[in-house]
């Protein structure tokens, strides 16, 4: 047990920032109370450190998971404090320095916001190194719970609130759909464990056993298959997508950022570890290392088709830049199902064949490039006549920004077409991986959607670059101006350079690390003797 | 010129009785190429030399006859170059003479032959060169002195323009004729054919001009087809496109033609002569491509003299003579040609017969005059067939000279019915007198070189005994070629002296020459209703300009030239030169016995002297009954004396037989439809499937969108069925 | 019928005696009914406490069939799960509750439908 | 040497945007200028003509090694040439734009130098991936010149380039990666045919995860079977058809051409269009000569379908840029079919046709641009008979028509006439195979090269028609001042041009007139440059066509590679 807790030394660290920040937020003095943000991203910042030294590698097929996750987590996240600067409180604030009003802890959402923030990366860092499935669930909830509040307080305007309503209760629908799934797949195996030591009994070596014997039980494959599509959710994918363009244009656009990097990287982590668990064995005809087991690939990769595909075809017909990189974010999760379905390939396979590793990779590229995109957009808002402010969302108001603000400008250039995919931008190199690997394992149909959605997603994107590239901007008195947080900006600039400099940068060599893949060996059971048996017979682990 | 003329001299000495008793030399050894003369480059080198200080010139926006005494001096020296290398050539007869000059496309892909390529700058200089080299040359240089005055009306920017052209034309032509390989020919065939686009365009303000070069153009191209892939074909066949190599390939061939065997001959090979003669067709505009060439007369007079007349246009006469061989190896080749030629020989003089713009009359003269040549060498008398080129390019040129000096000096008019007695006016005497003998010339009239030329034809068709019909077709234009030609010179060059000027007062202001008048009464620019009434003020003061001196000599020494150009046949130099190069005929053993046509049982070469020159005679007479019996000055009525008789024949010929139109709804339209269906379908079909494409994820969002309601009961029932649909594919697939 | 048919499914053998009567498969299609119903009742329901407490009801189907599932493997590891997903469950609870409370007041409604502003 | 071809363009364009406006344009010259030195120091100042020649510049950084990537630039004088040649059009479209553009010059210039550096990377990439990302990258420059600087329809255009030719090379990833990936899983190291091709070349990385050009085309040409070579060359050409174009995916050129400014023309037509000819002819073939092959017939009905249709539509053209630009497509089809020939001359010919073709329609364009910054119509109904009004540019305009038409004794003629002539020749290319469409039995070289010969009259019908009437006939010109006044102040900063061509302008147009002539009349130094290269993609087919490519992992096919691989050395 205590050997867990060593592996957990930064969501230790980002719980306690939470708990700190919880009451410094409530400070009465202004300056303290401002310290949230500082101290969360500090915080993120010690946790990603103490995650790269301290975490050990796990059992089961992905060892590196935990690392490469965490890490991840932290790093974005630190960015993404940077982003969600200023969010909440943020006419509250602006009334109490005109002297409106006086200072109400009741009334300030600032240290719950901030909290929230840290507790939902604390979830996403415990789904990279959840190996268990009750583990898996509270780590999923606990990244989840918070957004639905972080949505509702970021603007203090009724769509926020209707978005958290519809992100609030779809996720609970989400929620019970993969607890059912947990709750099958517990139920075919006997076992909560998803990964355990060589010869121990867990999810993952009985479900080998199964393959190799008799096939992967129905209910224990019922259990998987809903399991990923509750996950989906998280993910944004289809058919659990519909609440995305909503959740994401009715909240803040910072807020939409974080939802678009940390749910999705939290149910990357989960679907990897499912699929992990499920393991990459069946008879694919290439030499990589074999495809999912059977229903179970062919729904990963139905779904990662439908969801490319709908999220943009959807895209394309969007006037609100929110929207249009909402239903792009639906797309991405489409790209990255491909590396779940391309697999890890063989045992040490290299990068190229690696499809886990080139998930993680393009996790990292689209949590840098998105942040670049929802950054602008976070730094550009339109004043209404009260004063209060109105986040950019049409694409129009980003016309000729590169004119006027030509570090947001290109910024966002950078960020699209990077998104688009573009070489030899940051998109590509997480691009290439998916190729390859999902050639690797002999994919090819899939490759072509993949390309065709590519193309797809270059029309709407290539109107988001040429907008502020090439348009000349709209002289109004209704302007389009910055916000006052140049945090957001300086998030977004980091997202360009990195955009430019990540791909030369050996991050890949570190993805490869996270995606690195060993089989789990099937549980050695007495000969005909139900592996649930044996598990029966032995006591929990715990 | 003295060394020409001394060795004319030892020729004629040599020489044994003329015509038929020519004492045949040795037969050329075609396969083999000595080293020439460097001089040999001068010929197309002193042309190009010209094009290029033209070029200058018009940089340099000279405004002088710089230009055409640059183009005179460096012809005449081309000329004096050829003479020389004419001398050093005959002076190994049988013997082709090669000067490499540059490298041009080279390739190989092996050491086999046959695995490489090569077309290089390089001369092939046998007796057939030099024959046309002399006449091109040695015409160029006249022509271009009498356009010096005859240009001299656009001095400056469209001078310069002209005399590059003609320059950069001779080059070509020279390039054309003394290549030594297809690729070079090639060149020399396609750069005459922009030269003749440049100058028949020389007037691109006039519409017709525009059009009438372009349609010279593709006609040629359609031309250049034929001749591009008989290239292409003879080297695939032969493994190279070099003179030597290729004759030296198919004597094989050649033998077996020799032997009567020619059916052994593959199909390919006999393919190529085919095809070159397509290129040919275009070039010397025979049926069914003849249609650009009277067209052509848009272009400057001089223009039609050299080009559309003498040179350009005999080209394909020379292509055939060059690859006689190959033709010799073909079953169809000849006949073709034969066949062709007569009927285009007829086609045109029909056409001729029944037009009143003398020039275009010429064209279709020349048409018709090319038809014989081609009938010539149908018929295998490459002899005959050259010599004709040669008498022809004299005389027509005169021809030509006289009808540009006419229409220079009448304001551009070349209605026969508008113009008489122009021989009787003051200072038009000498185009008088060079008329006659060029129309006697055409007309075949005893004792001129055209009737000798034309003999040789005739003669020879009338001896081969498949050629019988065709010798009567040619016999029979030969009568309808003396009626028109003298239909010309009886309405225009003698009888009451009357004229109308022409219509190109205006250009003739436009240039600055200041017969002012007519500006003034119009206003300015609009020409239709202003035209008649200036057109009659300015025919009140018109004066015809008598030709001047640049003219004058031209037309002098060119009529000496076509009376001169007779003695050749006395001494057989012709046949002398055909004989020693590649387009000597083969004797075709005909399986042991030697079939000989006769004319009514006469020996067709003894008897055909008399029975053309009847049959000239019955031409001039009708002419001469028609068209100046009782003719008076205004008699303009009886210019179509002839149309009532063959009622709508008549008419038919006058509208040129309604070839044109008949192209352009054969061909041009549908052409036309076919590229505008075309254009339709890839805009709409093509590309709209393209856009179609674009179109297909915006209406798949468009429907998504609506999916989209925002209602979370919608959603929430969206999702669990995805998710329903989804578990059940998967359940579908376990089992 | 059905609970035979899950049984072989499950490739567990004989069913253990002492679950009497009631076999693993009767728990597992009350939860599955009471998932179902959860299902349907979030979809046609418009109340939004209603439509929580039938998230609540899908939760707890789970739950039944962790137990029923714990009881059938021998373990206790099931009956520890479904500790956690009432935890859990009370924290959504609190969220949901919350939540209502702020809608209500912004729209004086609790109509699930009157929010939808955002769409497309 | 190599790296600063790219640098220099790139440099200078990150240079522009520093510099004062009044000079922007002449900073972006010198830029060119010192790029085009170099690359003429490269091209003249060497003999290319031996197997090896180039092989000295080569350039090799490790890159992403866990891609497999190589940062490899190398170069042989085919490619050279084509570098040259961009480098060549590089100072012509920056000087023929100095009155032109006047709006936003720093990002006008900035991203034309920038298109240049990838369009030289293009040419001089020796990594696969490598060249993908140049080849991509042109995208986006271009995209901004025709979006930004075109004329009326221009976003649409610059739209449905983009997604046009990114859609196809998309697609050719695929099948790059697909190669790769049989490099990397199909071929064993340790196979004796693979351990000679190593011994003979050690530069090849077989059996590993690599893009390297050389060992890709070693392992896919030797290893890969005949029925998959033709699946990965369709997945190249969906990527290189696209951008040739080729009909039927022509579409976006004729719509590009019409509106992109006149430098993005004549990049376009000059050396954009040529990326794809270049892939085809030094990625696609060399990477799969037997699927190459299995597509001959195909692809070379499209091309006549090319030369024939899009020269019929350029006939009933009224807009003259348009007509161009269909006449690339005419062009390009020649072209194409002389690569697809196979043979000596059919090849010679297709990679002159590319230089040929980018000076002559370059220059073309260049021409028509200065007739619509004159009269800001290239309608032929506004406008005709300009030899009235300009007639240097009327010289000019006849001239490169000439060389367009394929007269003789200038550049076009020699690349038409081999392409022509490699056409004919190559008899067995076009006949039919298990695998192709379109094919049928015989020697239908002669009908192919007859078809395509009709191209010659095509071509000379609609630019004759062009000519007579834009250059020749009666003048007609728009009324300049309505013109003027309807477009507001933007047009009232242009300086004045007079009626006929600038120094400026001659100096522009000149020294393409000179390459045209020159190339025409002697192009022996250009041939041999490219010598090299034609052979190695000959020698490729030849390979294939001798042998059969092993179709199973070649451990069992040894006895059978060896002596394929003997012929295969011999034909070098």
């Amino acid at each position: 047990m205590i050997e867990k807790i060593g592996a957990l030394w930064p969501e230790i660290i980002l719980f306690a920032a939470a708990c700190i920040v919880m009451v410094v937020g409530l400070s009465p003095t202004a300056a303290v109370r401002r310290l949230c943000a500082p101290l969360a991203g500090a915080a993120l910042i010690v946790a990603g450190i103490v995650a790269w030294f301290t975490t050990p590698a796990a059992h089961g097929p992905l060892p590196m998971l935990p690392l490469f996750g965490k890490t991840l987590v932290a790093g974005v996240g630190v960015l993404l404090a940077l982003l969600l600067a200023g969010t909440p409180d943020r006419e509250y604030e602006s009334a109490i320095a005109r002297g409106a009003t006086g200072y109400d802890p009741i009334r300030a959402n600032r240290a719950e916001f901030w909290a929230f923030f840290l507790f939902s990366l604390t979830g996403a860092m415990l789904c990279a190194g959840a190996d268990d499935l009750i583990w898996l669930f509270l780590a999923l909830e606990l990244t989840s719970l918070p957004t639905y509040i972080m949505v509702a307080v970021s603007t203090g305007r009724n769509r926020s609130m209707e978005a958290a309503v519809k992100y609030f209760f779809l996720g609970a629908l989400g929620a019970a759909v993969f607890l059912y799934g947990f709750t099958l797949l517990y139920g075919g195996t006997g076992t909560t464990r998803l990964f355990a030591p060589a010869g121990e009994p867990s999810i993952a070596s009985i479900l080998a056993a199964q393959a190799a014997g008799p096939g992967i039980n129905a209910v224990a494959m019922t259990g998987l298959v809903l399991s990923f599509l509750g996950v989906c959710f998280k993910i944004a994918a289809v058919p659990m997508h519909f609440y995305t363009p909503d959740v994401y244009q009715g909240a803040s656009s910072a807020v939409a950022g974080f939802l678009a990097f940390v749910p999705k990287a939290a149910g990357f982590f989960t679907i990897l570890i499912l699929a992990g668990a499920a393991g990459w064995w069946g008879s694919s005809p290439v030499d990589a290392g074999g495809s999912l087991p059977q229903p179970l690939h062919q729904i990963v990769l139905i779904v990662a088709i439908l969801t490319m595909s709908v999220g943009n075809a959807l895209a394309v017909v969007q006037s609100s830049a929110k929207r249009m990189l909402a239903y792009s974010s639906i797309a991405h999760s489409g790209y990255m199902l491909v590396g779940v379905v391309a697999g890890p390939g063989p045992a040490n396979a290299p990068y190229t064949s690696n499809g886990v590793a080139a998930v993680l990779f393009y996790l990292l590229s689209y949590g840098v490039m998105n942040l670049g995109a929802f950054a602008v957009l976070a730094s550009l808002e339109r004043r209404r006549a009260d004063g209060s402010a109105d986040e950019a969302d049409d694409v129009n108001d980003l016309k000729g920004l590169c004119a006027t603000r030509p570090l947001l400008g290109w910024t966002l250039v950078l960020s699209v077409v990077g998104l688009l995919g573009l070489p030899p931008l940051l998109g590509f190199w997480a691009k290439l991986p998916l190729f390859t690997s999902a050639i690797s394992s002999n994919e090819i149909g899939l490759v072509i959607v993949l390309g065709l959605n590519s193309a797809v997603a270059a029309y709407y994107y290539l109107r988001l670059a040429s907008v502020a590239l090439l348009e000349s901007p709209e002289l109004t008195n209704d302007t389009v101006r910055s916000s006052p947080f140049p945090a957001r900006a300086v998030a977004g600039l980091a997202s360009a350079v990195g955009i430019v400099l990540l791909a030369a940068w050996p991050l890949n060599q570190w993805a490869m690390q996270g995606g690195r893949y060993q089989r789990v060996e099937p549980l050695k059971a007495a000969e005909g003797t139900p592996p649930a048996r044996v598990d029966a017979g032995a006591p929990a682990a715990r | 010129m003295t060394h020409l003329l001394s060795h004319l001299a030892s020729v004629a000495l040599a020489a044994s009785p003329p015509a038929e008793g020519a004492a045949r030399a040795a037969a050329p050894v075609l396969g083999r190429v000595v080293e020439g003369p460097w001089t040999a480059v001068l010929i197309p080198g002193l042309p190009l030399l010209a094009a290029v200080l033209v070029a200058l010139c018009a940089a340099g926006r000279v405004r002088s006859k710089l230009p055409a005494w640059i183009t005179v001096g460096c012809l005449a020296g081309a000329f004096a170059a050829a003479v020389q290398t004419y001398l050093a050539v005959v002076h190994q007869p049988g013997l082709a003479q090669g000067v490499r000059v540059l490298e041009w496309i080279h390739l190989s892909w092996g050491e086999k032959p046959g695995q490489s390529f090569a077309a290089d700058f390089g001369l092939y200089l046998d007796s057939l060169t030099m024959l046309w080299m002399l006449f091109v040359t040695g015409l160029a240089t006249l022509i271009a002195l009498y356009a010096s005055e005859y240009m001299a009306h656009d001095l400056g920017a469209g001078y310069n323009r002209f005399y590059f052209a003609f320059a950069l034309f001779v080059f070509s032509m020279s390039c054309l004729v003394m290549g030594d390989n297809l690729i070079l020919l090639y060149l020399g065939w396609e750069g005459v054919g922009l030269c003749s686009y440049l100058l028949i365009g020389y007037f691109y303000k006039k519409p017709s001009a525009v059009a009438a070069a372009k349609k010279a153009f593709i006609m040629n191209r359609i031309g250049d087809l034929g001749l591009a892939l008989g290239i292409m074909l003879t080297f695939v066949q032969f493994g190279s496109v070099r003179y030597a190599e290729i004759f030296e390939a198919a004597a094989p061939y050649l033998t077996l033609a020799g032997e009567g065997r020619i059916g052994e001959i593959p199909l390919l090979i006999q393919l190529i002569p085919v095809l070159f003669t397509v290129g040919a067709f275009g070039k010397s505009a025979q049926l069914p491509l003849y249609v650009w060439l009277p067209d052509a007369m848009e272009g400057p007079t001089p223009v039609s003299a050299l080009i559309h007349a003498a040179t350009m246009v005999t080209a394909g006469v020379y292509l055939v003579a060059r690859f006689l061989p190959l033709y010799q190896c073909s079953t169809w080749a000849l006949p073709i040609v034969a066949w062709t030629g007569a009927g285009t020989a007829l086609l045109a003089a029909t056409i001729g017969m029944a037009q009143f713009d003398i020039k275009r009359i010429m064209a279709y003269s020349t048409v018709s005059q090319l038809g014989y040549m081609f009938a010539g060498l149908g018929v295998l008398t490459s002899a005959g067939a050259a010599y004709h080129v040669f008498t022809h390019a004299f005389f027509k040129a005169t021809l030509f000279l006289g009808c540009g000096a006419v229409m220079h000096g009448f304001a551009g008019q070349l209605d026969l019915r508008k113009l008489s007695g122009v021989a009787f006016m003051k200072g038009w005497g000498i185009v008088g007198l060079a008329m006659l003998v060029g129309c006697l010339n055409l007309a075949g009239f005893p004792f001129t070189a055209g009737f000798f030329s034309k003999d040789m034809i005739l003669a020879e068709a009338f001896a081969s005994p498949t050629y019988q019909a065709l010798g009567w077709v040619l016999l029979f234009t030969a009568g309808l070629t003396a009626y028109y030609t003298f239909r010309v010179f009886f309405r225009v060059f003698i009888g009451p002296k009357f004229y109308e000027p022409g219509d190109e007062l205006h250009a003739h202001d436009d240039h600055g020459h200041g017969h002012g008048g007519a500006h003034g009464h119009g206003d300015g620019h609009g020409h239709a209703p202003a035209k008649a009434k200036a057109t009659a003020d300015a025919a009140h003061d018109f004066h015809p300009h008598a030709p001047g001196w640049a003219i004058n000599v031209v037309m002098v020494l060119l009529t000496v030239g076509s009376i001169l150009a007779a003695y050749p046949y006395l001494i057989s130099w012709v046949p002398g030169l055909i004989d020693a190069s590649s387009a000597r005929v083969i004797e075709v053993a005909h399986g042991g016995e030697h079939a000989h046509g006769t004319f009514f049982g006469y020996d067709p070469h003894a008897v055909m002297y008399y029975v053309s020159a009847i049959v000239g005679a019955v031409g001039i007479i009708f002419a001469f009954v028609l068209h100046f019996v009782g003719r008076t000055g205004a008699a303009t009525a009886k210019a179509d004396a002839l149309l009532p008789v063959f009622g709508p024949l008549a008419r038919w010929a006058q509208n040129k037989w309604y070839v044109d139109e008949f192209y352009n709804f054969l061909v041009r339209v549908p052409l036309l439809v076919i590229s505008h269906v075309l254009h339709l379908a890839d805009k709409l079909l093509v590309d709209g499937l393209v856009d179609l494409a674009g179109f297909m994820p915006q209406a798949a969002g468009r429907g998504l969108r609506r999916q989209q309601t925002g209602a979370l009961n919608g959603y929430a029932f969206g999702m669990v069925l995805g998710v329903g649909v989804i578990a059940a594919i998967g359940a579908v697939l376990l089992w | 019928m059905i609970g035979g048919t899950l049984v072989t499914l499950l490739a567990q053998g004989p069913i253990p005696a002492d679950m009497g009567g009631v076999t693993l498969a009767h728990y597992l299609v009350v939860s599955a009914v009471m998932f179902v119903l959860g299902l349907v009742g979030f979809m046609v329901r418009r109340n939004l406490i209603i439509m929580f407490l039938c998230t609540e009801l899908m939760f707890q189907a789970a739950g039944i069939a962790l137990i029923a599932f714990s009881r059938f493997h021998m373990n206790h590891t099931g009956q520890t799960f479904v500790i956690f997903v009432l935890t859990v469950a009370a924290a959504e609870a609190a969220m949901a509750l919350a939540l209502v409370v702020l809608l209500f007041r912004r729209k004086e409604t609790l109509d699930g439908a009157a929010w939808r502003e955002l769409k497309g | 040497m190599l790296l600063a071809l790219i640098l220099i363009p790139l440099l200078t364009a990150a240079v522009v945007p520093l510099a004062p406006k009044r000079s922007v344009g002449q900073v972006a010259l010198l830029g060119t200028l010192v790029a085009l030195a170099l690359a003429a120091y490269l091209t003249l100042g060497r003999d290319w003509s031996g197997p090896d020649a180039g092989r000295d510049l080569a350039v090799s950084a490790p890159w992403m090694p866990e891609l497999g990537l190589v940062f490899k630039l190398g170069t042989d004088g085919l490619s050279m040439s084509l570098v040259a040649l961009t480098a060549l059009l590089g100072p012509i479209c920056v000087a023929c734009s100095f009155t032109a553009v006047t709006q936003r010059v720093r990002t006008y210039y900035g991203w034309l130098l920038v298109l240049q550096a990838a369009m030289t990377g293009v040419f001089l990439a020796r990594d696969m991936i490598l060249f993908y990302v140049f080849f991509e990258f042109t995208l986006v420059p271009m995209f901004v010149l025709i979006s930004l600087y075109g004329s009326t329809n221009r976003k649409a255009a610059a739209v449905k380039f983009f997604l046009y030719t990114f859609t196809g090379s998309v697609i050719a990833l695929a099948g790059i990666v697909y190669a790769a990936w049989f490099n990397a899983n199909r071929v064993d190291a340790a196979d004796p045919v693979a351990k000679a091709l190593v011994a003979a070349s050690p530069d090849l990385v077989l059996g590993r995860w690599t893009f390297d050009l050389a060992s890709l085309q070693a392992a896919a040409s030797r290893f890969m079977s005949a029925e998959t070579q033709w699946w990965v060359f369709l997945a190249l050409l969906c990527g290189f058809a696209v951008k040739v174009p080729l009909v039927p995916v022509h579409t976006w050129l004729p719509l590009a051409h019409t509106e992109a400014p006149t430098a993005g023309s004549v990049v376009l037509a000059g050396v954009l269009l040529k990326l794809g000819t270049y892939g085809l002819l030094k990625i696609a073939i060399g990477l799969c000569p037997a699927g190459a092959m299995a597509w001959a017939p195909t692809i070379g009905l499209l091309c006549l379908l090319g030369i024939v249709g899009a020269g019929l539509i350029c006939w009933v053209q009224t807009d003259v840029k348009k007509l161009v630009a269909y006449s690339s497509v005419a062009h390009l089809g020649f072209c194409v079919l002389g690569l697809f020939a196979f043979n000596d001359a059919g090849v010679q010919g297709s990679v002159l046709y590319m230089i040929n073709h980018g000076l002559s329609t370059g220059a073309l364009f260049l021409c028509i641009g200065m007739i619509y910054e004159r009269y800001h119509t290239r309608s032929m109904r506004e406008i005709g008979g300009l030899a009235a009004r300009m007639p240097i540019w009327a010289t000019f305009m006849v001239f490169f028509t000439m060389a367009s038409v394929g007269l003789p004794g200038l550049n076009g003629f020699v690349s038409e006439f081999l392409c022509l002539l490699g056409a004919f020749q190559a008899g067995d290319v076009w006949r039919s195979h298990p695998l192709t469409v379109g094919g049928t039995g015989g020697n239908l070289g002669p009908y192919v090269a007859a078809i395509a010969g009709t191209g010659m009259i095509i071509a000379a019908m609609y630019l004759l028609y062009m000519l007579g009437h834009v250059v020749f006939g009666p003048l007609r010109e728009p009324h300049h001042d309505e013109h003027h006044s309807a477009s507001g102040g933007a047009h009232d900063a242009e300086p004045r041009l007079p009626a006929d061509l600038t120094a400026r302008e001659i100096g522009v147009l000149a020294p393409l007139a000179v390459l045209c002539l020159v190339l025409g009349v002697y192009p022996k130094p250009l041939m041999r440059m490219v010598d090299p290269g034609v052979k190695e993609v000959i020698a490729a087919v030849e390979g294939a066509r001798t042998q059969r490519p092993a179709t199973r992992p070649v451990a069992e096919g040894d006895a059978g590679a060896a002596p394929a691989l003997a012929t295969q050395e011999a034909a070098r």
